[in-house]
């Protein structure tokens, strides 16, 4: 089976052009890919779409905040595009407010079930979440034994930047704890799928195939993190308060 | 009784009043904030189990300092611990939990509420963006809405309205709010109290109201037991 | 947490009500809940709606193919409602001929898909599969992206018959290889939930909660497969030729 | 060459024939029946991941009589084996596979086939039944969709039609069709025979085939190599 195994993050991402879409994966720091977020910042690519949770983030080492500080993001499609309060205003809020970057924010739910759409061939779906709020103005909505759904369409990506665990070299994943979030979903919804490594990748037979979190056939590329200070780990300090 | 003794209900004893109503066997989902402070009640014998948007379903107290596992965190992004018993699915699993219906409860903080159970929890006025995070789809799945939020914000202004004044998260969906004043079902004709900070009087409390509160027969002081 | 031990089938399905809706999992022998089945056709409900990938068949000791040679089910959603071969015509297409019995068919993707549909709160969904076709003749369609799509609504159930091979006492369930299929997804999409095992029925705790296959929130009842003869156990020579 | 040379293919030739186009690191599903013969051509280095409705990913051969894992079997119900690398997953995330357009290539049975890419191959005629399976979504969702069949019923009926007298399976997918008398492209203008069962001329063919046949002007015997 093919080896997907890249020595270093540089290269694994260098391909990567100007206007590409991005998914990126984790929820706080677990399952957050800052090793490929690190190297894609190296690389220079700019006018990206990134698709994540929040886009606003600057606690882990380097994480999509840090594109967006550099001006090199054009969209995001997120559930949070804010911070709690206006005292924490980021660079985010200041381009989004000034029109300089556009924010589509929608439910966390909507968010993944969109990604799912697209990874799955499902044309559209209708769901509860945000009927009756501002998100669902100018949206479809339809009422399905007497509840009233919104339409939501896929968000597909060119590539998915995620974090696991354990690799084979055929790229099966296994995940850690909550470190799973959304980065089994990114990997089925992206053309192309770059996995960072915080374990080991084991041999292609090594992997249980009923404990299998992502299949190897959603995924492209898989790079071990090398030891700190060269690799980026992820740390509780690394937490937002 | 005077002035003196008159105190605002803290937010433990808020999160503590809303938490003794949960049922054995409940699957909760806490909303960052104050609502975390649910699962510090003493259910006794009462098992809950957690459920927060990540994937994780039946987690533990927060993780000591220093022992944090790096890859467990619950929605609020707090270091938690894993009980017996636990799962953990990805995202889209999660959700399915949430909007299919899964949740007896969630607990929210909120801006407002509205006495028609609209509420106000993801954008404050004059900004652009928001955070919606789960809530919205909480708001739609869970089988009971709760939310737990201060009576009036830091300004003095009611946050039991009449109608919600920022865009709201869900439309007619709360049926419980306990603020630092009471205790509140949402009925079809209003706001009821049915509990109300020890100290205080019914006028005092529609003093900082919008909305129009009817007040129970039963109306009792807010204890927690 | 909870104990969803039951230590009979017969009590499993007790108060399984005449008119009842249930889900059947299984894909061939594995993962087909026999040992409820057998019980559900010593317990006499009749009237029933099964939703099942085919009902028609009757190689194993104990399967929906039973049911309907007894005149139990009113309603059949499947993927198959006709053997290949006209010459191994069964009861089941007897009775869907002659207008006794209904059977709704649709893709097998489409079956699962409404089943998701049904346990994640989606009010409808459009997919590709079956347009153009006399399934999709009285349904709605729509062009999303240029490719037509037709609309699907959710499947609900009131009950769901599965297999596994290991549970703890709250009902986190693993599978084993093929076993799983259906499994998983009807076991969110049914109210109630009903688990035979092939393993063991291990102590909370005793599961890794990174391999649990479907948590034990969706699931109601649990029961072990007795030995053979009481208990039935699914051997290759279950297999339909 | 008499008539006696003249035979049609076999159906592990027709198989072959198609097999030998895979390409390295396809993921391939195949119809239940005589597509599964497509796993039998030798590969030699290339690299074939098998992948079935159920959930099965990166199979292996058929299992020996005697041999089988009771819980490890293919979507036509043939038990199995495993290959290193593999992986199962539950039907949701399957049908992701196959309807997100993961599947490389799917190798179908069919009755008929039309000139403009339909087929037919889940329900015959007068029977108000019929068996579905995965193949409506594997017809919309594979990247491609090739038929294995004979060329004529057993009543010597062509299958290669014009337009698809049974009830469609799916409309204008099928690119390629292998059958026991050559090898044929669906193209805009219809069918192109590339390739031949040794000793027929094209005309013998088009003889049993209702769509008019557009000979390929490098017509080749069909080989498997």
């Amino acid at each position: 089976m093919k080896n997907k195994v890249f020595n270093s993050f540089d290269e694994a991402v260098a391909d990567i052009p100007d206007g590409a879409s991005i998914m990126v994966g984790g929820f706080g720091p677990p399952g957050l890919p800052q090793n490929l977020l690190g190297a894609l910042i190296r690389q220079g690519a700019t006018d990206l779409t990134i698709i994540t949770n929040r886009g606003d983030q600057t606690n882990a080492k380097a994480n999509t905040g840090h594109l967006v500080e550099l001006r090199r993001v054009k969209k995001v499609y997120c559930a949070f595009s804010a911070s709690p309060h206006p005292s924490q205003a980021s660079v985010f809020e200041e381009l989004t407010e000034s029109g300089e970057m556009e924010a589509e924010l929608m439910p966390q739910g909507t968010l993944v079930e969109r990604m799912r759409a697209a990874a799955s061939g499902i044309g559209a779906f209708y769901t509860q979440a945000s009927v009756g709020t501002e998100l669902a103005i100018d949206k479809e909505t339809r009422v399905i034994d007497g509840k009233t759904y919104v339409l939501e369409f896929p968000l597909h990506a060119d590539y998915a930047f995620i974090r696991a665990d354990t690799s084979d070299t055929f790229g099966n994943l296994q995940y850690d704890l909550t470190q799973r979030n959304f980065n089994p979903v990114m990997a089925m919804a992206a053309k192309t799928t770059l996995v960072e490594i915080e374990g080991e990748i084991i041999e292609v037979g090594g992997m249980d195939p009923n404990n299998v979190h992502t299949p190897g056939i959603f995924v492209d590329r898989v790079i071990k993190i090398p030891p700190a200070p060269e690799g980026l780990w992820t740390l509780p300090s690394d937490r937002n308060s | 009784m005077t002035t003196a003794d008159k105190k605002p209900l803290d937010r433990q004893t808020m999160c503590s009043r809303l938490a003794m109503e949960f049922e054995d066997g409940w699957i909760a989902n806490l909303g960052a904030g104050m609502p975390t402070l649910c699962s510090n009640y003493d259910f006794k014998d009462k098992d809950i189990i957690y459920q927060s948007e990540n994937g994780l379903i039946g987690y533990g107290p927060l993780a000591k300092e220093g022992e944090e596992h790096p890859n467990l965190v619950n929605a609020g992004v707090q270091y938690v611990t894993l009980r017996p018993g636990s799962a953990i699915v990805n995202h889209a699993d999660s959700f399915t939990v949430i909007r299919g219906g899964y949740v007896n409860v969630t607990v929210l903080g909120s801006y407002e509420v509205a006495e028609n159970g609209d509420f106000a929890n993801w954008k404050t006025s004059g900004r652009k963006g928001g955070g919606i995070g789960g809530a919205m789809d909480l708001a739609v799945g869970a089988q009971r809405v709760w939310i737990a939020m201060e009576h009036v914000t830091r300004d003095g202004k009611p946050r039991l309205l009449k109608r919600c004044a920022l865009p709201v998260t869900a439309v007619g969906v709360v049926q419980r709010v306990v603020t630092d004043l009471g205790l509140f079902d949402v009925t079809p004709e209003g706001f009821l109290m049915r509990e109300i900070a020890p100290g205080y009087t019914p006028e005092e409390v529609q003093a900082v109201t919008e909305a129009r509160l009817i007040i129970s027969p039963d109306l009792k002081p807010l204890q927690v037991t």
